[in-house]
């Protein structure tokens, strides 16, 4: 039955909500109308086991049927913009880290090549290969944090599991690497800091054989299954006109057709020495993001299996001094981080602070597709579509 | 004597087999629903590749009794909006209506509280679905949104799917021809079959009904942790939530009883009717014992000395079990060959005996919920109405005739299995055609901006 | 041993607060569960009766009677939603449009 | 004894359970209680030997009418304080009402009196083997010499099935989708 229950916005938040309890004295000013048109307004978050971190989702619902949504964040809110202005270059790179926790390296890529591109350096050709290749890595422990997740919040318990299983492979590497996994700092402005270790390249390689095995577990698990093609197909549509008029990009983007990939595009790092595809889908539903992403997960790993087959020779620092001066300009770096585009937009004003940071994350713009995609939805369907956007908290609220 | 005391005597004299029972349920089910939970988990683990609960005893197995206790001496909070009376009671009704119900299934042929009514697979049904009362009623009075559309996503999900399961259980007991469980076990021996083999589209039609009834994935939708937070249960803690938990799982086992009851043979072995297979009957005592000398083998390697001697305390207890079996049965030999033993446990043996089997295959049915549970997605609550009211309830009518008419084509001298397989066959075909249909029909509608109102499927 | 005039007074007094809830609660679904009550007393009578006479027609009607309750029930619940829908209240001394 | 024991029991139960539902403010305790008065006629029905309306009654009243009951109550909302309307004969019905009972009451401890287990008391009923095995004799009755009414109730239940969809189905919503 529709309209099952109503309580008016200000009523949500105020101390009533009992729905058809004796101790309304407002019942009768409010006439408070279970059935019929008004609707029910469900807090979603910021304490919820799905939105994916702080995010708050207040529902307007008929029924479980969802009419409108709007989305209150800033939970995570710390001034990463801001902190920017207070340090220095170098200072500032370990703060990206902390927007896409998830995808540490991607941002940490992007602003070190941002602020290359602003000082007119470029890394030596190692450093390239090498930072292509912990990003891909990225990216696959990225996707796979996603299918985890979003297999969760369909219900499937497993996937989790599995997924958690490589992913621990690749951050073994990063530990190797760096010695940490989930906040890297990986790269430094100019180049890397430290070189590959040993066994790198044949780490690397035995990850990349085994992945081919084990992304056929999760396909087998999911892709054929009856339930998961009907909870995700249909679901949560987004066309290529709606991706483009909402900034959608990434994953979205090109699950509703739109071969759009900053790597072939406007290559960066060492991309534009691998052969790769961009997978494509057709109808921009959850099921299609998923086949993307997980299409992705597999182009990743043969750019990573290129990659080690030559990773060149040479120094891997460029020539960048010890204090970090750039002239005066402005500066919009992009690159296509597993969630999206992610940007920086760097301001200089010839010291050794930036001016100005701004960063275009990925998360962010895409979750405002999160209204037009759950409309005339199910709740269940919202849960399905948080998880199709694949957003970091820590990236939409900075 | 006095004869308030004989009075009494008398009583107990005569009930003694049904207290007995019944104190077992009240005392012993919670702790197997505990039980149940650490096997779940472990199994859960298992399928996940890592190890599951470790700490709290070897191997996890004392899990269940530090659970308890932390819940036990939880904070008990009750929401300062909601209605204390109904939310007190809420959990009360989940967990009496499933260990009432429990009271009538027959363990055995001598274990079996209310022995003899002959509506007992209507009593258990009936009761345990009383259950459902708690749920609703607790996500009312928890005063929370999450509560309300869980309890309500659980009211409709049980009316559907109780109607889809009642219509399979009439199937089987359309081939019993009667109410009363130990009758219906009866039955299965004359007919030289378990019903399952009888009528398997009722059996699987019961499967995901009962799935559904006890709000299991892939249809724990009124708890949906990933939608609705817990669902009814949300607003609850400490003790009232483990009423709740025990409930669900005490209710699991009543299905599986339920099932095991009409479809796979009840307390009776496998191939009860060929004699030759009679030393089936010591397979309880050699398993039982077997699982022990395995745990002796496993208390080798165990790490640390406590779980050793653990182990073999767990080994000691399976011997003791298996050596009552076997005594039992030794008991049962001297019997028959004259030496009277003055004790009348005549009862006790078969009894034993199909109470193993009988929790053999409860376990076995359970196994499948959890096996499910762990690989299949959650279906949406509009796909779960569809799936209940245009495919099983359908499916379920049609099987009912089905049955109906393989039983007439059997009195009319036709073979019983070329009725079955015929009657099994058209059943499908009318199955593959509900779901062709149906799935047309979704298509269609999908295109469509909305579709039609979910609560009223 | 109880006699059939222990039942029928259990029944008479179910019957009359039915009765009692018929006539003043103001809340229609309440007044709907008073006349629940009402059929049940009526049902102890027929099943007391049956096995008085040990004739099963007794449980045969209590059964039509359950039937009925559930027809009832429905019927007066979906009457019940549908005033609701309009007028918004469930309220017996509200439903006053024809007392112009 | 465990006879009289019971019966004072479910029937204690039931009297002060439907006191509690005419008498209790919130609609949902109402359902509650009755839920409680229904449970104890249902124990009151198997100590007749009438095990088949004892399901019956559990699964068909408990377990379905006031399931839709509940579920009608949680969809309206039901909370205007009842205090400042009353009905104003009240006390005048409760009175009538105690009065009756009370002479009932009366009347029975009076005939119980006067006429030891003869007429309404008479200790011993028809055999309770006469009704066993209930369902078999009830279904037997059912389908053979009350088929027509049975079939005249499935009808009706038809009926009210139909009239409830009819009338609790939004119409403004399903004109919106046509």
């Amino acid at each position: 039955m529709p309209g099952f229950a109503k309580t008016s916005a200000s009523k949500a938040v105020s101390k009533k909500g009992n729905l058809g309890n004796t101790l309304h004295d407002d019942a009768l000013q409010n006439n408070g109308t279970l059935l019929g048109a008004d609707e029910l307004v469900l807090n979603m978050g910021p304490q919820h086991p799905s939105t994916h971190g702080v995010l708050r989702v207040k529902l307007k619902l008929d029924g479980e049927r969802v009419r409108g949504t709007e989305c209150v964040i800033g939970y995570l809110h710390r001034g990463v913009e801001k902190i920017a202005e207070n340090r220095t270059y170098q200072q500032f790179a370990p703060y990206v880290d902390r927007m896409d926790y998830v995808a540490a390296i991607s941002n940490g890529l992007g602003y070190c090549e941002a602020v290359e591109k602003l000082l007119n350096v470029e890394a030596p050709p190692r450093a390239r290969v090498i930072r292509t290749i912990l990003t891909e890595l990225q990216r696959i422990a990225s996707h796979l944090v996603w299918l985890g997740t979003h297999a969760l919040d369909i219900g499937a318990l497993t996937p989790l599991f599995y997924c958690m299983r490589e992913r621990e492979e690749i951050l073994k590497v990063f530990e190797k690497y760096c010695g940490a996994r989930l906040t890297t700092h990986a790269f430094r402005i100019g180049g890397l800091q430290y070189e590959s270790y040993d066994g790198f390249e044949k780490d690397v390689e035995r990850f990349c054989n085994d992945f081919e095995r084990r992304i056929q577990e999760y396909v087998d698990l999911l892709t054929g299954n009856s339930i998961w093609i009907g909870r995700t197909r249909n679901v949560g549509v987004l066309n290529a006109a709606d991706c483009i008029a909402l900034g959608a990009s990434g994953p979205i983007l090109r699950a509703a057709g739109v071969k759009w990939d900053l790597r072939k595009a406007q290559p960066y790092a060492s991309y534009d020495q691998y052969k790769f595809e961009i997978p494509v889908g057709t109808n921009g539903d959850t099921y299609d993001r998923y086949m993307v992403r997980i299409e992705e997960m597999r182009q990743s790993r043969l750019i990573c299996l290129q990659a080690i087959e030559k990773i060149p020779e040479g120094a891997i620092m460029g020539k960048v001094g010890k204090v970090i001066k750039p002239p005066a300009g402005e500066i919009y770096h992009s690159i296509e981080a597993p969630k999206g585009i992610l940007g920086y937009y760097i301001v200089s004003d010839a010291t050794t602070q930036p001016y100005r940071v701004r960063v275009r994350p990925p998360s962010f713009i895409n979750l405002q597709a999160l209204d037009k995609m759950v409309r005339g939805h199910l709740v269940a369907d919202v849960v399905a579509i948080i998880g199709t956007l694949d957003i970091v908290l820590g990236e939409v609220d900075r | 004597m006095n004869p308030t005391v004989l009075t009494i005597l008398h009583f107990l004299q005569t009930w003694w087999v049904e207290l007995t029972c019944g104190v077992v349920i009240v005392a012993v089910v919670p702790l197997v629903a505990g039980y149940v939970v650490l096997l779940e988990r472990k199994l859960m683990a298992d399928m996940q590749a890592r190890l599951g609960p470790m700490r709290v005893g070897p191997h996890g197995l004392l899990q269940p009794i530090a659970d308890a206790v932390k819940l036990l001496i939880k904070e008990d909070i009750i929401p300062a909006e909601s209605d204390k009376f109904i939310f007190w009671l809420a959990p009360v009704i989940s967990m009496v209506a499933a260990l009432t119900s429990m009271g009538a299934v027959a363990f055995g042929p001598a274990f079996q509280v209310a022995r003899d009514i002959n509506i007992g697979i209507l009593f258990v049904l009936g009761v345990s679905s009383l259950g459902f009362l708690g749920i609703i009623l607790g996500g009312w009075a928890s005063n929370s949104h999450y509560s309300i559309l869980g309890a309500l996503r659980s009211t409709a999900q049980l009316v559907s799917y109780e109607t889809a399961g009642g219509l399979a259980i009439i199937s089987a007991l359309l081939l019993s021809g009667t109410l009363k469980i130990s009758a219906i076990v009866q039955a299965q021996y004359d007919q030289h079959a378990w019903f399952i083999f009888l009528a398997p589209v009722a059996g699987f039609i019961y499967l995901v009904a009962s799935i559904a009834e006890t709000n299991r994935a892939p249809f724990d939708l009124p708890e949906a942790e990933s939608e609705l937070v817990a669902g009814y249960m949300t607003e609850y803690s400490g003790f009232r939530w483990a009423l709740y938990f025990l409930g669900e799982y005490a209710n699991m086992i009543v299905v599986g009883s339920i099932a095991t009851t009409l479809f796979l043979g009840g307390w009776l072995r496998p191939f009860p009717n060929v004699h030759w297979l009679n030393w089936l009957d010591f397979l309880p005592a050699v398993i039982i014992a077997l699982v022990g000398v395995y745990c002796i083998y496993r208390a080798g390697k165990q790490p640390v000395k406590v779980q050793t001697g653990f182990m073999w305390a767990v080994a000691l207890g399976c011997f003791a079990v298996a050596f009552v079996f076997a005594a039992l049965w030794l008991l049962h030999l001297f019997h028959r060959f004259g030496v009277l033993i003055p004790l009348n446990l005549d009862f006790i043996l078969p009894g034993l005996n199909g109470a193993f089997w009988f929790l053999l295959k409860v376990s076995g049915y359970i196994y499948v919920f959890m096996w499910l549970r762990f690989t299949l997605p959650r279906y949406r609550f509009d796909q779960l109405m569809h799936l209940g009211w245009y495919i099983l309830i359908p499916l379920a009518i049609i099987n009912v005739f089905a049955v109906g008419i393989s039983m007439l084509l059997e009195a009319n001298g036709v073979n019983r299995w070329i009725g079955m397989v015929l009657t099994t066959v058209l059943v499908l075909a009318a199955a593959v055609f509900l779901v062709r249909w149906h799935d047309q029909r979704t298509e269609s509608a999908s295109t469509a901006s909305l579709t039609p109102d979910s609560y009223a499927g | 041993m109880m006699s059939p005039a222990h039942y029928l007074f259990l029944s008479l007094a179910l019957f009359l607060i039915g009765c009692v809830g018929v006539v003043t609660r103001r809340n229609v679904i309440v007044v709907l569960m008073s006349i629940e009550l009402i059929l049940n007393a009526v049902n102890i009578n027929l099943v007391l009766f049956s096995r008085i006479f040990g004739d099963v027609a007794g449980q045969v009607f209590a059964l039509f009677i359950i039937a009925d309750a559930a027809a009832e029930a429905a019927v007066g619940l979906g009457i019940i939603i549908a005033f609701f829908r309009n007028r918004e209240t469930v309220l017996a001394d509200e439903m006053d449009l024809l007392k112009w | 004894m465990l006879d009289s024991v019971l019966f004072y029991f479910f029937a204690g139960v039931a009297v002060i359970g439907a006191a509690l539902v005419v008498t209790s403010r919130n609609a949902i305790h109402s359902a509650v209680f009755l839920i409680t008065t229904l449970l104890a006629t249902a124990g009151i029905f198997l100590q007749l030997r009438a095990e088949f309306l004892f399901i019956a009654q559990i699964i068909l009243y408990v377990g379905g009418i006031m399931v839709l009951f509940i579920f009608v109550i949680m969809l309206v909302r039901l909370d205007v304080p009842l205090h400042h309307l009353r009905f104003r004969m009240k006390n005048l019905v409760v009175t009538v009402v105690i009065a009756v009972l009370g002479a009932e009451a009366g009347a029975i401890i009076y005939l119980a009196r006067k006429l030891p287990g003869q007429g309404l008391f008479i200790q011993n009923m028809a055999p309770p083997d006469k009704l066993a095995p209930n369902s078999e004799k009830l279904a037997e009755s059912l389908f053979s010499g009350y088929l027509l009414p049975f079939e005249i109730a499935s009808v009706l239940l038809l009926v009210a099935m139909v009239g409830a969809v009819v009338m609790a189905k939004n119409k403004k919503r399903t004109e919106e989708e046509s």
